[in-house]
Order: C-alpha cells, then sequence, then structure tokens
C-alpha cells in the first residue's frame, strides 16, 4: 500500500501568480509575475504593453501642435507637465521668445498639476495600504483643482492647454481668487492628510524600511521624481536645468536619504507644500499681456535635434525631437519617467512580502499608459 | 398571553407550554424546533443585512458621502435590493475547483456564525440555550468557521484564494487564543460560564467598571481579538483587495458569495454581542451602587433595548477601525498577537485571579 | 568639465569620432565597437562620472539603425549624447550598456521590441510591449501595417 | 408511522446523529481526495459532539468542538493545505488491502457487539443533571482523592515540550555549516 502524498519542501519551492493585467493594486493594465516563496516576493518580473498605442510613431505622421494632444494621453495626472515639454522644445527650436505672462501660467498650472497628481497618489497609496478612506478626502480636494481647470481650460483630465508660442487660450478671469482660495483651503486641509495616514503606526511600520533603494541603485536606474529624492538623488529638475519661472521663484528641492517606502511618501507630501510655496509667490503677480506669441500655422522645426527635460510628477520626463527641417518630426522619442521606474521594481521588492509589494507600487505611483506609450 | 418587555421567560414559557399542550410531544416538539429556527433564520437576516446597511451609512459619513440614498428613505431597503441582486445571479461554475467542497465552504461558515447565535442571551429570557458552559462554547462554535474559510480557499484552486484561506488560519488560530484568554480574565472575575448568571452578576455595575483594569485591559484586547478574528480591517488580511483581490471567496459568486459575506457581518455581531454581554453587562441597565433614583430610572429602559444598543455601540468601534486604519502585514499581525497581545493576556488573567483571590471590590 | 574638456576626452579615447556641437548638448558620434569602452569610460573616471542615462533612443536613419544615449553626471551636472549606428539592418547587434547603467536593461528591451536592434551580452533580451510572436519591429521607417498606418 | 411519532425528541436526535457519524465515517475512509477525507472527519466529530450534548454532557462536547472539531481538523486541513495540490488523489486501494480492512473490521464489529450485548444495562432512576463546570474545575486542579493534578501536570509538561520542539523545529537554520 503506498499513499502517495508528495511532501514538497515549502521552503525551496516557488510558486508564481499573475499580478495583473486585472488587479486592483497595479492602477490600470499593468501585468506583475511574481514568484512567491511562500508570502516572499523573489522575483517580480512586469510585463507591459496591454495598452501600448504607439504614440511615438504616430507623432512621425502629426505636426507639432497635434503632438501636444498625444502627450497629454501619456501620464494623464501629469498632463499639463508633458504638454510643457513638446511646447519649450519647440520653441527653444524656433528661437521663440514666449511672453512672462505665459511663463508665469504655465508654472501656476504646473504646480497645481503636481498637486492634483500627489492627491490622486495620496488617495491610492492609502488605499493600497488598506485605508480606504484617504481615497475619498484625497478625491473630494483634488475635486477643487479640477474645477480651476474646467472653469480656465474646459478640461479636466486631458488639458491640452499649452500650445508652442503660449497657451490655448487666457485665463478665466475668476483663476486668480480661485487658486488662492485654493491654497487657503488646502493649508488647512493638508494637515488632515498627516493626521489620517502619516501618524499612523500601522501605516509607518509598513512603509519604514521597506522597498529600499540606494542613492547609486537609484541613479543608476533612473528612478527620478519624487521617488528618487527619497533615496536622496537630487534629480529635480526645477533646480537643476529651470524651466518656466522656476529658477525666479523660492523653493526647495525636497530630498530624504533613507531610500525607503516611507521616504518617498515624506517627499510628495513635502511637494505638496512646497508647490503651494511656488503658486502663491507667483498667483500675485501674473503680469498683464499677450497669452501667446503669433505662431505660423504650420510650424517647421530647422534641421537638427532637440532634447527638453521637465519635472513631471512622477519623474524627469523628456522629449527628444529629431527635424529633417519637415512639418512632422523624424523621429521623436519620449522618455517616460515611471517606465525607469518600473524597471526598479524587481530590486526594490526583493526579499519583501507581497503586502510590500503592493506599498512599494503605491509609493512608486506608476500610471500604465506613460510606461507603454 | 402573559408579555413582558423586561422578562421574558413568563413568555416563552407560554409558548412552550401552549405547544405541549395542545399536541403531542412529538408534534409540540417538531413545531418549537421550527419556530425557534425560523425566529433566528429571520433575525439573522434581517440582522445581517442591516448591519451592511449600517456599515455602508457609516463609512458614508466617515468618508464624507452619503452612502445608500436612493432605494427607499435613506436607502432604506438599498440592501435587500442588494439580496435580491445576490440570490439571482448566476453562481459561476469553476472548472478545476474541487466542487463539493467548494460548495460546502459557505455553509459551514454560515452555520458556525449561527450555532454561536443560539447561546447569546438577547434579553431576560430570551434565550435560545443557556448553556452552563456558554462562554466556552461561544469559543468552541467560534473556532470552528476558519475550518469553512480554509476549504473555501483552497477549493477555489486559485492561487490568491489560497494564500487569503493561508492567511485567514494562521491569522484566525492566533487571535483565538487572545479571545479566549480574555473571556477567561471575566470568567475568573465572575466565578461561572454560565451567560445569564454573567449578566446577572453584573447587576450592580458592569464588570468593566467592576474588574479593575485587568477587566479594562481583557476588554481591549477581546476588542482587538475580535476583530482580527472576524477578518476585519485593519486584519482583513484574508481578503486583501489590493494584494489578493478578494483572498478566499475571489471564486465566488451569487447567494455563495453573499453567505461569506453575511457570515462576516454576523460574526461581527457575535463579538460584539459576547463583548456587550461579557463585559457591558449584556441586557442589564446601567446600575450603580448607591444611586438608586438613577438605577431605577435605567430599569425602565427594557432589556433588548440595552442588549442591542450596547452591541450597536461596540459594532460602530468596529467600522469605525476599519474606515479610519490601514491594514497590518501578516507578519506585524502575527507579531501582534504572539509577543504582544498573548504576554499581556497571560499576565492580565493573574493580575485577575490575585485580584479576585484578594477580594478587592470597586464597589 | 566644459564641452571642449569633453571633446578633447572623447578624442583622446576614439579617435575617429565625430564630434558635433549643438545649442544643448556634445553630441558624439562612435563607430559601434567603441561605444563601450566610451561609455564605460566616461562612466567610470572619476573626472566626468557620468552615472546617469536619462535617455536611451532606438533611432532609424533610414540608411542605418543606431541607438542614441543621453549622458549625465550627478555630480558635475555636465550632459554628453553619445550615438552609434550600425549599418546592418538585417541583423543589427550593439554592444549593451546594461551593466554600466542598470536602466538600460529595459530601455534597451524596448529598443529591440520597436527597432529590432539586438544588443550583445544583454541578460534578457526579449520583446517588452508586443507580443513574442510579433512580426517587425513597429518604429522603423520601412515598417509596413496596411491596416493599422494610413499614409496620407 | 405510530412508531415514529412515539419517538422522544432524543431519539430522533440520537437517530439522525449515529445515521451521520457512519455514513460520514465511511466517506472518510473510501474518499480519494485527502481533504475531502478531512472535511468528511470533521462531520462525524461534529456528530458526535452532538451526541455528548445530547447526553447533556456539555463540557465534554465543547472540548469535542474545541479540541477535535476547532483544533486538530483545523491542523490537519491546515498541513494538507501546505502540502497536497488540488489535483492530487490517492491512489485505488488493491484488493488485498480491501480483503485485510474487511476482516479487520468484521473482528472489530464482532468485539464491539459481543461486549455491547454482554453488557449489563442497569436502569438509572436519577435525573438527568449538568455536570457543574466548577466540580471539573476543582477535581482537575485537586490533589487529595478523585484529584487529577498529576496527570494535569505531567500532560503540560509533555504539551511544553512537543511546543518548544515546534519552535525548534520551525526555526530557520541559518547557519547550515555548524
Amino acid at each position: 500500500m503506498t499513499v502517495k502524498l508528495q511532501i514538497k519542501n515549502l521552503e525551496e519551492q516557488e510558486y508564481t501568480i499573475n499580478m495583473g493585467p486585472q488587479h486592483p493594486s497595479t492602477h490600470g493594465v499593468l501585468r506583475l509575475v511574481v514568484s512567491l516563496k511562500g508570502e516572499i516576493v523573489k522575483n517580480v518580473q512586469p510585463h507591459c504593453g496591454y495598452i501600448h498605442r504607439g504614440i511615438e510613431k504616430m507623432c512621425e505622421k502629426l505636426t507639432y501642435q497635434q503632438i501636444i494632444h498625444l502627450t497629454d494621453r501619456l501620464d494623464y495626472l501629469s498632463a499639463l507637465i508633458s504638454n510643457e515639454a513638446v511646447c519649450i522644445a519647440v520653441e527653444e527650436a524656433l528661437e521663440v521668445e514666449v511672453p512672462e505672462r505665459v511663463k508665469y501660467i504655465r508654472t501656476i498650472m504646473d504646480e497645481l498639476t503636481r498637486i492634483a497628481s500627489h492627491q490622486l497618489w495620496w488617495c491610492s497609496f492609502g488605499m493600497d495600504l488598506g485605508g480606504l478612506t484617504c481615497f475619498f478626502y484625497g478625491l473630494r480636494d483634488r475635486e477643487k483643482i479640477l474645477d480651476i481647470f474646467e472653469e480656465s481650460i474646459g478640461g479636466r483630465l486631458i488639458l491640452s492647454y499649452y500650445t508652442p508660442g503660449g497657451l490655448m487660450n487666457d485665463i478665466h478671469p475668476n483663476f486668480k481668487q480661485r487658486v488662492k482660495d485654493f491654497i487657503k483651503y488646502f493649508r488647512k486641509i493638508l494637515p488632515e492628510y498627516d493626521q489620517l495616514l502619516t501618524g499612523n503606526v500601522i501605516m509607518q511600520e509598513r512603509t519604514k524600511g521597506i522597498g529600499l533603494i540606494s542613492k547609486e541603485d537609484a541613479i543608476s536606474f533612473g528612478f527620478t521624481g519624487p521617488s528618487g529624492r527619497g533615496s536622496g538623488f537630487s534629480c529635480d529638475l526645477r533646480k537643476q536645468h529651470p524651466y518656466g519661472m522656476y529658477s525666479k521663484v523660492d523653493f526647495k528641492e525636497v530630498l530624504y536619504t533613507e531610500g525607503d517606502t516611507f521616504a518617498r511618501y515624506k517627499v510628495r507630501i513635502a511637494e505638496m507644500w512646497e508647490s503651494m510655496k511656488i503658486i502663491e509667490q507667483l498667483i500675485d503677480n501674473i503680469p498683464e499681456g499677450p497669452y501667446s506669441v503669433k505662431m505660423k500655422p504650420i510650424i517647421k522645426l530647422p534641421e537638427g535635434e532637440y532634447y527638453q527635460r521637465v519635472e513631471g510628477c512622477r519623474g524627469e520626463f523628456g522629449v527628444y525631437i529629431e527635424s529633417r527641417g519637415e512639418k512632422f518630426p523624424y523621429r521623436l522619442k519620449l522618455r517616460s519617467p515611471n517606465f525607469s521606474n518600473l524597471s526598479a521594481l524587481n530590486t526594490l521588492s526583493k526579499d519583501q512580502k507581497i503586502a510590500d509589494l503592493v506599498a512599494i507600487g503605491g509609493s512608486l505611483d506608476y500610471i500604465i499608459p506613460d510606461i507603454d506609450r | 398571553m402573559p408579555f413582558n418587555i423586561y422578562d421574558f421567560t413568563s413568555f416563552t414559557q407560554w409558548i412552550d407550554k401552549s405547544l405541549y399542550d395542545s399536541c403531542t410531544p412529538f408534534w409540540a416538539m417538531i413545531w418549537e424546533m421550527s419556530i425557534i429556527g425560523v425566529v433566528f433564520l429571520a433575525f439573522y437576516a434581517v440582522v445581517g443585512l442591516y448591519l451592511v446597511y449600517a456599515e455602508r451609512k457609516i463609512c458614508g459619513f466617515i468618508q464624507c458621502r452619503v452612502g445608500p440614498n436612493r432605494v427607499g428613505p435613506y436607502g432604506f431597503f438599498q440592501t435587500i435590493a442588494d439580496l435580491i441582486k445576490l440570490l439571482m445571479k448566476e453562481l459561476i461554475y469553476i472548472k478545476n475547483a474541487d466542487k463539493v467542497l467548494f460548495n460546502i465552504a459557505p455553509f459551514i461558515v454560515i452555520i458556525t456564525s449561527f450555532l454561536a447565535i443560539a447561546a447569546i442571551p438577547f434579553a431576560k429570557g430570551l434565550h435560545a440555550i443557556d448553556f452552563d458552559i456558554g462562554v466556552f462554547y461561544l469559543m468552541a462554535v467560534s473556532s470552528m468557521g476558519v475550518i469553512g474559510l480554509l476549504l473555501a480557499g483552497w477549493s477555489s484552486n486559485n492561487k490568491y484564494s489560497l494564500i487569503g484561506a493561508m492567511r485567514s488560519g494562521a491569522q484566525i488560530v492566533s487571535y483565538e487564543l487572545s479571545v479566549g484568554l480574555s473571556l477567561v480574565t471575566i470568567v475568573v472575575l465572575a466565578g461561572t460560564m454560565q451567560l445569564s448568571q454573567i449578566v446577572e452578576l453584573q447587576r450592580d455595575g458592569w464588570f468593566i467598571f467592576k474588574g479593575h483594569i485587568p477587566a479594562f485591559i481583557a476588554f481591549i484586547i477581546f476588542i482587538t481579538a475580535g476583530i482580527a478574528e472576524t477578518n476585519r480591517g485593519p486584519f482583513d488580511l484574508a481578503e486583501a483587495e489590493s494584494e489578493l483581490t478578494a483572498g478566499y471567496h475571489t471564486e465566488y459568486s451569487g447567494i455563495k458569495f453573499a453567505f461569506f459575506f453575511l457570515a462576516e457581518y454576523m460574526n461581527m455581531f457575535i463579538i460584539a454581542s459576547i463583548a456587550a454581554t461579557v463585559f457591558w453587562g449584556g441586557w442589564m441597565p446601567l446600575h450603580f451602587p448607591g444611586l438608586e433614583n438613577f438605577n431605577h430610572f435605567m430599569d425602565f429602559i427594557p432589556p433588548f433595548i440595552w442588549y442591542i444598543g450596547k452591541t450597536a455601540v461596540i459594532i460602530f468601534i468596529m467600522m469605525w477601525f476599519k474606515w479610519t486604519f490601514p491594514r497590518l502585514r501578516i507578519d506585524q499581525l502575527l507579531n501582534l498577537e504572539w509577543k504582544y497581545l498573548l504576554p499581556i493576556n497571560l499576565f492580565n488573567v493573574l493580575l485577575m485571579a490575585f485580584i479576585v483571590l484578594k477580594g478587592w471590590e470597586l464597589f | 568639465m566644459t564641452n571642449e574638456q569633453l571633446k578633447e576626452k572623447v578624442i583622446a579615447i576614439v579617435p575617429n569620432a565625430e564630434v558635433k556641437e549643438n545649442k544643448q548638448y556634445l553630441i558624439v558620434t562612435v563607430p559601434q565597437n567603441k561605444l563601450y569602452t566610451l561609455a564605460k569610460t566616461f562612466k567610470e573616471s572619476e573626472d566626468t562620472a557620468f552615472d546617469y542615462l536619462f535617455c536611451l533612443s532606438g533611432m532609424d536613419w533610414g540608411d542605418s539603425l543606431g541607438v542614441v544615449y543621453h549622458l549625465e553626471s550627478t555630480k558635475y551636472h555636465h550632459c554628453i549624447v553619445l550615438k552609434t549606428k550600425t549599418t546592418n539592418r538585417e541583423n543589427p547587434v550593439l554592444d549593451t550598456v546594461c551593466d554600466l547603467w542598470k536602466t538600460a536593461e529595459f530601455l534597451e528591451r524596448e529598443v529591440f521590441d520597436l527597432f529590432g536592434i539586438n544588443f550583445k551580452n544583454h541578460p534578457d533580451m526579449r520583446r517588452i510591449f508586443l507580443e513574442e510572436n510579433w512580426q517587425g519591429y513597429p518604429l522603423r521607417k520601412d515598417y509596413v501595417d496596411e491596416i493599422n498606418i494610413v499614409e496620407r | 408511522m405510530e412508531k415514529i411519532l412515539a419517538l422522544t425528541s432524543n431519539q430522533i436526535m440520537f437517530i439522525i446523529f449515529s445515521a451521520v457519524i457512519v455514513m460520514f465515517s465511511i466517506l472518510t475512509v473510501t474518499t480519494r481526495r485527502i481533504l475531502r477525507a478531512a472535511t468528511y472527519l470533521l462531520f462525524v466529530l461534529v456528530s458526535t459532539s452532538g451526541i455528548y450534548f445530547m447526553l447533556q454532557y456539555q463540557f465534554l462536547a465543547a472540548v469535542q468542538l474545541t479540541l477535535y472539531a476547532g483544533g486538530i481538523v483545523v491542523l490537519i486541513i491546515f498541513s494538507i493545505l501546505l502540502t497536497s495540490h488540488i489535483n492530487q488523489k490517492f491512489e485505488a486501494v488493491s484488493w488485498k488491502t480491501i480483503a485485510f480492512g474487511t476482516i479487520a473490521s468484521i473482528l472489530g464489529i464482532v468485539v464491539c457487539i459481543t461486549s455491547i450485548l454482554q453488557f449489563q444495562f442497569k436502569a438509572s432512576t436519577l435525573a438527568i443533571q449538568e455536570i457543574n463546570m466548577k466540580i471539573i474545575g476543582r477535581s482537575l486542579l485537586n490533589y487529595g482523592e478523585n484529584g487529577f493534578v498529576l496527570p494535569f501536570e505531567v500532560i503540560s509538561i509533555l504539551l511544553l515540550a512537543a511546543m518548544i520542539a515546534a519552535i525548534i523545529i520551525a526555526k530557520k537554520v541559518k547557519d547550515t555549516k555548524i
């Protein structure tokens, strides 16, 4: 009589689970193939491409004004900032000087976008950790920014407000007042975020010392944005390579050196404060003037190659344009921050628990359309 | 008909007597069983549904929104509509599942919570069974619910379910110790395990007041461990939706899912009932020795209202926890139990025994 | 380090490098067999310390395929652009830099996926966005897809 | 029909419980899936505790539920979860085993039935009475007559030893070259 019961040694047995493409914690259609030993993550292989749209190929057949509308669809939470990269690249190539007013408005809008994006990150990070209430708190406040956008721009998510040479249209007369009201409101409400999540013991235990990445690795992985600054990688392009009004306003580059999930969390919370500071410095001083310079209806960039880097909400966003003097770019490459950040995921989550993988993913705050492009 | 809202003893005896007078013992017994069964089933369903409603309203309130408000006044019939929807939903057939266990599992979960309800004293004389070992019985019965979760997780043949089942197994088995020991603390104080007697002993003050510090510690531990045992946030690792989609009931649909759902809420109700009964005096009104007028005034509120009120408060606390705290990680969860709650609990029992032996009475 | 000094350094390592300068960056085109040496020296030597590869783009210049590397030093904040190309369109092979900059592992997979450039010594050369059995390389200029690409 | 109606509640419950026990015992040993066997065993144990409840022997019934149903079956199921896959089945039993099994069980039945038949059941005049928890508690920790303190202590030491051993086994060996 042989009862064949294979008692496998669990310590040596790895098994694989598919997180995604439909999974609540991947914030979109990303598929992570996770090898587990018990609850411990041994290997994470991201499988991208579920919403690959070939934007880079599409750009080769679109004029520069049209490309603006595609860059919205990359990182939809920092749509304006991606727009700005293309706009500045084109303006630099044509050597067009945009009016001061445009620079002011662009910078304010960028920072509003950054706050809105970080609010949504906070919502989903709380949710990843299991604190569902965060989601509604964050969305409640984000709604106020979207209302401001809606009034001036017309859209709420995919904005396409900037255009080479300026803006699509002028800001709404209420804009200044509403932004000031929002800043006043949000200065009061942001400490509430800390009360709900930051100070929570469970949250701190869940995030401290989890998903460690050293500064060297962060640089090597191109791990930029708030995630990189959590490791002490000074990569804030608003400081390093200023554009817009950033060289003229006073703000700090938030740096934490711990390199864990909690540091990345704190960077983003602190960045919201800094963004508010930037907006406050600019909002009262928006100069009068035209909101756009007159551009030719068909823009032809002179032959050559142009690269523009901007600080997106999740890291360095870059546009590399090679032009052959036509109305379409010969090649347009988009450097997406999320793609580089994702490449570090395996290193970050090695030997952590499944729950930590979710927390780390939340702290990287990846946006899948930006990874897939 | 001797109906008295302050004492149901005569009422239940009257039903019993009139049944045995009117028909043969066999049929009397069948009738009695059926009546109790139907009453409990109805109670179970209504409480379960309205706990879901309460949770949605409370969570809405905490999250700055209104919650259900379309079906009926204040969305009062929303959960009933949900139940009808769940009843009509397709039961998804899983190809490679172990069908027998897959179908049995929700029933095991729901039956164990049903068994526990039988021993809870709802009001004076309103009791299905008054066991001599009431507290022990409750612990015994509640220890079986985990089998349903384990079977559900394993038989779904899904890795997420399996991880969820493992987690819930480890979690419930560990936290059972804390639940048991914190109840033992009160049993030491009361000197009995019979629930009706435990309630009766709190006539001159609830145990949480009478029991000095150890009773208070035991209450905190009981609530913590109780939340963990019912798999609710912040201890809802077994169904951690951001990690495991839905844990052990990922593959369930329709009414079988509703069973898990209902059982979760009923388990919460049971834990709250036990806490109310053992620590807060069950249906016993709030009494303080010496304050005769106050005590008399409190007696006017019917016991059933007292019982429901106390349970509701504890349930509210549990819901408050869930919607405020993030979720723990599995190793932190087990550390909390084995490294903190259990040693504190053991020490607490000793302290309580010492106090009882010394005969220190608060009042 | 100024662009002038960088230029001298490039010439010292790769004498036949083609050096160009535009408004932003110093652009260096090197033969494919010298790229890895140059990149390694630039990353490792103390006075250049190009430790941050912020962009890696695959290119199709019509007659040749190539890769553009945008490098920055987080220490000195100077940048440089390296280019390399291969005229072999059938089976293009370049050296990988993913042992120098870890981010290159994913970026090179992307280039492989969309341009079909194979990277020697890359640990995991698979397609990243498209399916494994996808025919052709979409970002090449001669890629044909009659259904989805509409010529205007 | 007349006979059925004359049965008391105790008799009906006894019949139900014993039927469940017999049926699921047979299923436990005949099923070829290990987790199903464990589940059927659970039903057997729960029904047994039902019989104890019927006998007003509530303490033992609750112990049966906690230890066997809630404790041992959970452990068994847990270990099966860790080790076996859902598609695993036992091999079919050979005819030799069936033959030996049948002989052994028939022998067992014969022994049991003869011993039961030979026993003189005396009619008890005592009313059914709950055994007070206090009596159980006192006798468990009593060193006088009818005291069980020695076996109680011996068992607790045994359990402690088992627990320590379990911890040592479960503990990971960090360095294998000791």
